[in-house]
């Protein structure tokens, strides 16, 4: 809005997820399921059409018994902000069915508009899309948990993590009957965030002094949004995606495992690519 | 005029054109276009006024506060209550799906009675006055035989209005069969009686110890009150403190402490009594609350010399030294014992020789301690004036045989109740109850048990759901589910204080199912006598007022209830148990060369409640796969068997075989297998029946001769080519 | 019984077997046509796609199906626009392979996506960043293009020509064609390109992206090329299936030699550009984004080195020198030879394209995804090819596609008897020159 | 036609063209004709045929008399339909709402005997059909039109308030949606600014409001989430 972008910078929402907290224990997916009107089927084990807006990955040293160490990585939604807002998917998609705030930092999905060319899900390295490729069924009397503030979905079209979105158009109403505009840190936390029984996970706006993921995280404009702590890292980070999601680990190899290294990279230390 | 090709053409061009001029395909294109964005058979749902109702989680015994999102009278989701004592905001995955349970068709819907055989699944719905007065004659038969004795119940749990009331059936009816689930608590409570001279249970002051020693405790893998315990792991993380894990298997508990020591299945006890060693040894005690020590340190060190220790755990001698002088170095270390979620009995030289090591390091009921917590109390009821059958029956001896002869010590032992049925027992059962447990999926050596609730005349089940247990019952008489129902949840699960939440109905009742405790109050009225003199509520809800007193207000307004000062059940430990021979594991090294051990995971329930979709979605796809499920093995064990990954296998061990699919894992120790514990169901719906398998069909109870209690912590096993 | 609609002075196969061969197609037609149903009631979940392969079989089949059909542009471009004369003896049937593979591609996409009756959104919700947008554009365009280029093949059918309408509406589009194929030639350089931008832009996938030109990608550019040169190629196998079916020979070798030479000198520009774009995403690009060679290649069972070997020598370096070299291109057997291997190499170009983006492993912790069409998939992508060939057998049958036929094939006694029967099926219009 | 005729004509040998000539201008004089009938059929078919087809009717289960209301409780429009705490609105309000004050039948309206006979006594919500209820995929916030915007309820509502009667509910077939969201008039003329509430008319109104989000890098308009969910 004109007269809203003068009240002040934009916002950047983004997440800093602590992997040496992080359990894997799976609430901040199953919150996001609840939370987001997710579908389920009989057999969800073949994990490559099930949908998950939030998926944990497992990560392992590689080493063998007794060195072996894991790590457990959610993954949302990165809302990538590319290069000015050219995020790896919005770019590609035909019919604007996608597309990305300047206000907000959010990548939004909307599937009424989405015809289901799928173009996005190749575009998206992290595979955080989702292709509804059965119709929605929920087994009987269980649509009555189906919350109102997130639209179901229909077959054939692609779906994602909204950094749940509807919690801020709700917040936003309500700064609106108190006579604001700004949504408070408080009010705006995504269900992920809100559930995550290790407190893994910090929501906020990156632009933000005052946010708490503002401060964990440190972003630098003039170094492609970097995080400047040491313990940062983002996934796939040389690519260009310029994620809005942080991950934090204390262990080296797991930093490592975010990026793609040759063998003599140091981890976390290689220049940008540009284009 | 002659209408000729020419024409006919003309007519369909103008036609065209016409069409093109006017809405009708551009209308219909959009109109059909707005018809697939929101097809008729897509749920809409019904927007309303947004409500919070809080309440209190009883689907596991961790006690959090919820916060139920309603939309109009719909819940739509569930949340961590913020400012809650044990979860504050935090919720677990089986807490986010109870909505599922709750409004799931696996629901049993209204009471219903078997018109087929046993197990058919042939039901005839019928009206609670019906199910009552079934119930009634059925009781009201035996009793009148004088085999009130004859009669069992089972419950999920001892404690808690709801589980005194059917506790307070059985006596006025007259049985001593009444019996819970076995869980770890049972070996806790026996071991605090042995230590500390007391009934109670420990609690552990996680979140201010500054060393953690977990023999195998899942702390995040839903050991305890799951919310807290994984708050607690995050704050040791923060705080920096060192968490050392000791286990066979690398489980996320392991993989977030910041030492894993691996060590051979089964010999937890044996490196605590080591590490004990180490500590007299070095003098590195503090002895101020351990009596008896004396002469028994002398046989410590005889027994447990640190080679030795080396030798049978498999962890190095120099780590044993080291995990001892971290322990004791540390201002207030603490061990914790259980394994996993702590859903076996266990062992007592165990459970003690790990409490002794926090008494060693003189943590007992201190700060960032081991605190020996008395029972809750809350619930003073008169006692029940028993009529003559009644009294006839009490003095009989238990089924289970607990509370006698070698099993003196032992409350419950649910684990003998299958050989007891199948005619070990001192009397036939004629009539069994079952109220929150799911005995036919959850006992070890499941076949037995299914065989044992053959033998059983008349099987009433209460459970809310259609499980493994409900299916083998003759009469159902469905419980609310937790979220359209008044209970006191007491709140034990480790914490170091004394807590009582409350559930409320968030929702009126969603199908035909009665309280548990309105049945028995209505089946106690039906029976008359001193039965329904011994319930002296109009219903369950006054009964809860009454029973919480001065509480009530409090609960209702705050959904929980803390207890301020809580006098510990004693401040000095006594050496018990610890001479106790350790508890192998059943079958021969021959023939079965390896060896399987159940692990926990926190997205299956591992109990009474069965995993909701959610849950199950959750679940990696290197657990189950379709309906296989999966056994970890070390890549080195399964390359001497010839098999890869995802290869499937005959999994065979002394109680019964099974076919698994094969995931490799580094982080288990060659030789062992792992599978997880709760999968396997034969009930429910298609969400989760039929996937993977039950553990509890391969491994059977093994008796810590000490206690009469189920101690098995794996079974030998062989793993060949399917 | 259909002699009236045949062309004069060319002799077809009996009615019987024209219609077996009709009927074994249609089977197979039908088949696809099931399949087609199927995916459109019940949903994409009738595919082996998922969320890793979002584009599958598929999108390979309409970039292969585009770059094949490539021949029907190029042809006319080099026939019309540089003047390259003797071609009008091949750029029917140039043009008519062009339809089909553009309006197969059109029904594959129309299967392809999710919500076929939102499909237009690409039009009117129209993304101008996205290399789909300015697929969908240039595509629908061409295609009409064809059409356009097609209809006055239709309208030279014996009886259509009778009506003077269509005879010169047939005529004065013949006359305007060489502005078609500027067109053609234009909007197909777009949308060819665009569709190696589909993979090219994508910067998240370290296999695919490429570095470039202006706005576009080096794939942009090198499927254009790739098209143009491996098009004719594919068109000069199919005009020799056909002859090889039916059995005489249809274009004269001399216009064949042309097309095959430019089309050789074209695929060897092409390996050229193609070796150097693969070197420097190879040692530039893809280290740049921390990747290897090895990280493509290996690690799984299926995409290995062999890939690159079979696309660009087999496909590219081999066809090339076959055709470029006069001694080899004449000789039959080699000539075809190369056709095949061109036509394999683009295809496997475009497999790698649009699959091994899809298999190859991102984030490092990710796995290969391997994916193996559903039967459904399997139909629905034959089932053009049975379109195409029914089209083919009809046109064939009864267009003037091939205008050396009738010379190269003097028909000798029943030249009179095959005339005689039509003019009892039109009375009242008695043709010319009958 | 016929100068395509002429042409064609030109095109054909003597002989042809010999016996074709009158018949030609006859049958063009038809042809022309089929042509006007197949237009005009079309025509009508589809502007005044298919809109009858496409939409239906219902009628609200009884008479709500708006005028009445607004001049009895004061406060305009917002006595009965206002912001919750959350900001959240309420909309059409709820059987409680009314029972508040129609607890006892007011007046002696046949409409008002149902209604207390067959929901308030009954407890039964009315089923009303909300005229403006919008897709399941839209977030339309009336906190930030209203409160924020400061606009009025007629600019999206019309003069719903002044009615006396409950109009009939108009409803597409194939989408079954109200007709007051999907346009009134078939070829998409707007007299009123609440004549139709499709995306387009919201972008309209925004975009003379200068409200113009511009924060979309695609569209360079509002982003999607400002109003769909």
């Amino acid at each position: 809005m004109k007269h809203e972008q003068t009240h002040g910078t934009p916002m950047k929402y983004g997440m800093a997820i602590d992997l040496d907290k992080c359990t894997g224990c799976g609430a901040c997916m199953v919150a996001c399921m609840a939370e987001n009107n997710i579908p389920f089927k009989e057999d969800e084990s073949e994990k490559l059409v099930s949908i998950t807006w939030m998926r944990i990955f497992k990560l392992s040293n590689g080493k063998s018994f007794p060195d072996l160490d894991i790590c457990y990585l959610p993954r949302p939604c990165q809302h990538c902000e590319g290069h000015g807002g050219h995020s790896p998917c919005v770019s590609v998609c035909p019919a604007t069915a996608t597309d990305y705030s300047q206000e907000t930092g959010i990548v939004s999905q909307i599937v009424t508009r989405c015809f289901g060319c799928r173009y996005c899900m190749g575009a998206c390295p992290y595979h955080a899309r989702y292709f509804n490729w059965w119709d929605p069924v929920w087994p009987d009397g269980m649509e009555k948990y189906l919350s109102p503030n997130v639209s179901p979905r229909m077959r054939g079209v692609v779906e994602k993590c909204s950094f749940c979105y509807h919690r801020y158009q709700l917040a936003k109403n309500k700064a609106y009957l108190n006579g604001g505009r700004r949504v408070p840190e408080e009010a705006y936390q995504t269900a992920c965030t809100q559930a995550c029984p290790a407190g893994a996970i910090v929501f906020g706006d990156l632009n933000n002094p005052e946010h708490q993921v503002h401060q964990i995280v440190k972003p630098d404009p003039d170094n492609g949004n970097r995080s400047r702590n040491d313990r940062a890292f983002r996934l796939l980070e040389r690519t260009g995606t310029n994620t809005k999601v942080y991950y934090l680990s204390s262990r080296e190899w797991v930093r490592r495992a975010g990026d793609n290294y040759l063998a003599h990279e140091k981890t976390g230390q290689v220049a940008k690519l540009h284009h | 005029m002659k209408v000729d090709r020419r024409s006919f053409l003309s007519f369909v061009i103008g036609g065209a054109a016409g069409t093109a001029l006017s809405p009708l395909p551009w209308k219909l294109m959009d109109d059909s276009s707005i018809w697939s964005q929101m097809w008729p058979w897509t749920p809409v749902p019904p927007d309303g006024e947004v409500v919070y109702e809080n309440s209190t989680c009883s689907l596991c015994p961790g006690g959090c506060g919820i916060s139920v999102r309603k939309v109009d009278n719909r819940a739509v989701k569930i949340e961590g209550r913020p400012g809650h004592p044990v979860n504050d905001g935090s919720i677990c995955i089986l807490g986010l799906s109870g909505l599922q349970m709750l409004y799931g068709p696996t629901r049993i819907k209204s009471p219903m009675k078997r018109i087929g055989e046993r197990g058919e699944g042939k039901w005839q719905k019928i009206s609670w006055d019906e199910a009552i007065a079934i119930l009634t004659e059925k009781l009201t038969d035996i009793r009148d035989k004088g085999e009130a004795h004859t009669v069992a119940a089972i419950a999920g749990s001892d404690s808690g209005t709801v589980p005194a009331l059917i506790r307070r059936f059985m006596t006025a009816y007259g049985s001593p069969n009444f019996m819970r689930s076995p869980s770890q608590r049972d070996v806790d409570e026996l071991a605090v009686k042995a230590l500390f001279g007391g009934d109670g249970r420990t609690g552990f002051d996680v979140e201010n110890a500054d060393y953690i020693l977990s023999f195998g405790s899942g702390f995040v893998d839903g050991w305890g009150s799951p919310v807290r315990m994984f708050k607690a792991a995050s704050l040791w993380k923060e705080k920096n403190i060192t968490v050392v894990q000791v286990e066979p298997r690398l489980s996320n508990s392991a993989a977030k402490a910041t030492r894993w020591v691996p060590l051979n299945p089964g010999t937890e006890a044996d490196l605590a009594l080591g590490i004990a060693a180490v500590l007299v040894d070095e003098n590195m005690l503090d002895t101020r609350a351990v009596s008896g020590l004396g002469s028994w340190k002398n046989d410590l060190l005889a027994a447990y010399a640190t080679e030795k220790v080396s030798q049978t755990t498999g962890v190095a001698a120099g780590v044993i030294v080291d995990l001892a002088k971290g322990f004791a170095g540390a201002n207030r270390p603490l061990a914790l014992c259980g394994r996993g979620k702590g859903l076996v009995s266990g062992s007592l030289r165990e459970t003690a020789a790990v409490y002794l090591l926090n008494a060693l390091s003189g943590n007992i009921n201190r700060e960032g301690g081991m605190w020996a917590m008395p029972e809750a109390d809350y619930i003073q009821w008169p006692d029940v004036a028993t009529d003559n059958l009644a009294s006839a029956g009490l003095v009989q001896p238990r089924l289970d045989g607990a509370g006698t002869g070698k099993y003196a010590d032992a409350r419950y032992l649910t684990n003998r109740l299958a050989d007891s049925v199948n005619g070990g027992g001192p009397y036939p059962m004629q009539a069994l109850l079952v109220a929150g447990a799911n005995p036919c999926h959850d006992l070890p050596d499941t076949q037995r048990v299914r065989a044992a609730f053959a033998r059983i005349p008349f099987i009433v089940s209460f459970s809310s759901f259609q499980d493994e247990t409900a299916a083998m019952a003759d009469l159902l008489m469905p419980d609310h589910v937790y979220l359209e129902r008044y209970e006191d949840v007491p709140i034990g699960a480790g914490l170091a204080q004394q807590m009582i939440g409350l559930s409320k109905p968030v929702v009126s009742p969603q199908f035909n199912t009665r309280h548990l405790g309105e049945v028995l109050i209505a089946t106690a009225m039906a029976m008359g006598g001193s039965i329904a003199n011994a319930f002296p509520w109009d219903d369950y809800e006054t009964c809860l007022e009454e029973t919480l007193a001065e509480k009530w207000d409090s609960l209702m307004e705050t959904g929980v209830w803390v207890q301020a000062d809580t006098e510990p059940v004693a401040d000095t430990f006594q050496l018990a148990g610890m001479d106790a021979p350790a508890v192998q594991a059943e079958g021969d090294v021959n023939s079965f060369p390896l060896l399987l051990v159940p692990y926990d995971a926190i997205q299956l329930t591992s109990g009474y409640v069965g995993e909701a979709p959610f849950m199950i979605k959750a679940v990696a796809d290197t657990v189950i796969k379709g309906t296989d499920g999966f056994i970890e093995v070390n890549p080195q064990t399964a390359r001497a068997a010839g098999l890869a990954e995802g290869e499937r296998a005959r999994l065979t061990t002394p109680r019964g075989e099974a076919q698994v699919c094969v995931h490799l894992f580094e982080g288990i120790q060659p030789g062992v297998l792992a599978m997880v514990r709760g999968l396997g169901h034969t009930a429910y719906d298609g969400h989760l029946a039929g996937k993977g398998v039950n553990i509890n069909e391969l491994i059977g109870p093994v008796e810590d001769p000490s206690t009469g209690f189920d101690a098995a912590w794996g079974i030998r096993a062989k793993l060949a080519k399917a | 019984m259909d002699s009236a609609l045949i062309p004069k002075g060319v002799k077809r196969c009996p009615m019987w077997q024209f219609l077996l061969g009709l009927g074994i197609v249609g089977a197979v037609l039908a088949w696809g046509v099931y399949a087609m149903l199927l995916v459109w009631f019940k949903g994409l979940n009738q595919t082996n796609m998922n969320d890793y392969y979002g584009f599958a079989l598929w999108i390979w089949a309409d970039l292969a199906v585009i770059a094949l059909g490539g021949g029907a542009f190029f042809s006319g471009l080099l026939k019309y626009i540089v003047g390259k004369d003797e071609l009008k003896n091949i750029i029917n049937y140039a043009v008519l392979i062009g339809f089909i593979c553009y309006s197969s591609a059109l029904l594959i996409l129309a299967i392809d996506i999710g919500q076929p009756l939102r499909g237009w959104f690409i039009f009117w919700h129209a993304n101008v960043h996205s290399m789909l947008t300015e697929v969908a554009f240039c595509l629908s365009c061409y295609f009409a293009v064809l059409t356009i280029e097609y209809i006055p093949l239709i309208l030279e059918n014996r009886q259509l020509d009778k009506v003077p309408f269509f005879h010169n509406l047939s005529h004065n589009m013949h006359e305007t064609m060489a502005v078609f194929a500027a067109t053609g030639a234009f909007l197909s350089f777009f949308h060819q390109g665009s569709l190696g931008g589909v993979a090219g832009v994508l910067f998240g996938r370290p296999f695919a992206f490429r570095e470039g030109l202006l706005i576009w990608p080096w794939t942009f550019f090198l499927f254009t090329w790739s098209a143009a040169a491996y098009g004719p190629c594919f068109t000069l196998l199919i005009t020799w299936i056909t002859e090889k079916v039916a059995r005489k020979k249809l274009v004269k070798d001399n216009v064949i030699e042309l097309l095959a030479k430019i089309s050789g000198w074209m695929i060897f520009t092409y390996t050229i550009a193609k070796i150097c774009d693969t070197t420097r995403w190879a040692n530039i690009t893809a280290p740049g984004l921390g990747q290897n060679l090895a990280d493509f290649y290996t690690g799984n069972a299926f995409y290995g080195y062999w890939i690159l070997f079979a696309e660009i020598i087999l496909g590219g370096v081999v066809p090339a020198i076959i055709l470029i070299s006069a001694p080899l291109r004449k000789n039959p057997t080699w000539r075809v030879t190369a056709f095949f291997l061109g036509v394999m190499g683009v295809s496997l170009n475009r497999w790698v394209m649009v699959l091994q983006v899809m298999a190859v492993p991102i984030m490092p912790f990710d796995t290969w995804a391997l994916y193996y069409p559903s039967w459904q998939e399997v139909a629905t992508t034959i089932l053009p090819v049975a379109y195409g060939i029914i089209l083919i057998m009809i046109s064939y049958r009864y267009l003037p596609i091939f205008p050396q036929e009738a010379e190269l094939n003097p028909i000798q006694e029943e030249a009179a008897m095959a005339v005689e029967p039509h003019t009892e099926s039109v009375p009242d219009l008695k043709p010319a020159n009958a | 036609m016929s100068t395509l005729d002429e042409k064609a004509q030109a095109g054909m040998d003597d002989h042809a063209a010999h016996g074709g000539d009158g018949k030609a201008s006859g049958a063009g004089g038809f042809i022309i004709l089929f042509f006007i009938i197949g237009f005009a059929a079309s025509m009508v078919l589809g502007w005044v045929i298919f809109p009858k087809l496409l939409y239906s009717q219902k009628q609200q289960p009884l008479n709500f008399n708006h005028a009445l209301h607004v001049e009895e409780v004061g406060e305009g429009c917002q006595a009965c339909h206002y912001f919750r705490e959350d900001g959240s609105f309420s909309g059409i309000p709820k059987l409680a709402q009314c029972t508040e004050c129609h607890e006892e039948p007011m007046g002696d309206t046949e409409d008002e005997a149902i209604f207390v006979e067959q929901y308030v006594t009954k407890d039964r919500e009315v089923p009303w059909l909300s005229y403006s209820r919008q897709p399941d995929c839209v977030f339309f916030s009336h906190a930030a039109h209203v409160i924020g915007a400061k606009m009025d309820c007629v600019v999206c509502h019309g003069h719903i308030g002044e009615s006396e009667v409950s109009r009939p509910y108009e409803y597409n077939r194939l989408t079954g949606y109200s007709r007051d969201i999907w346009g009134k008039n078939i070829a998409g003329f707007k007299r009123n600014s609440w004549d139709r509430m499709k995306m387009d008319d919201c972008a309209a109104c925004h975009k003379e409001a200068d409200a113009i989000h511009d924060v979309s890098v695609q569209t360079q308009r509002g982003h999607c989430y400002v109003c769909h969910k």
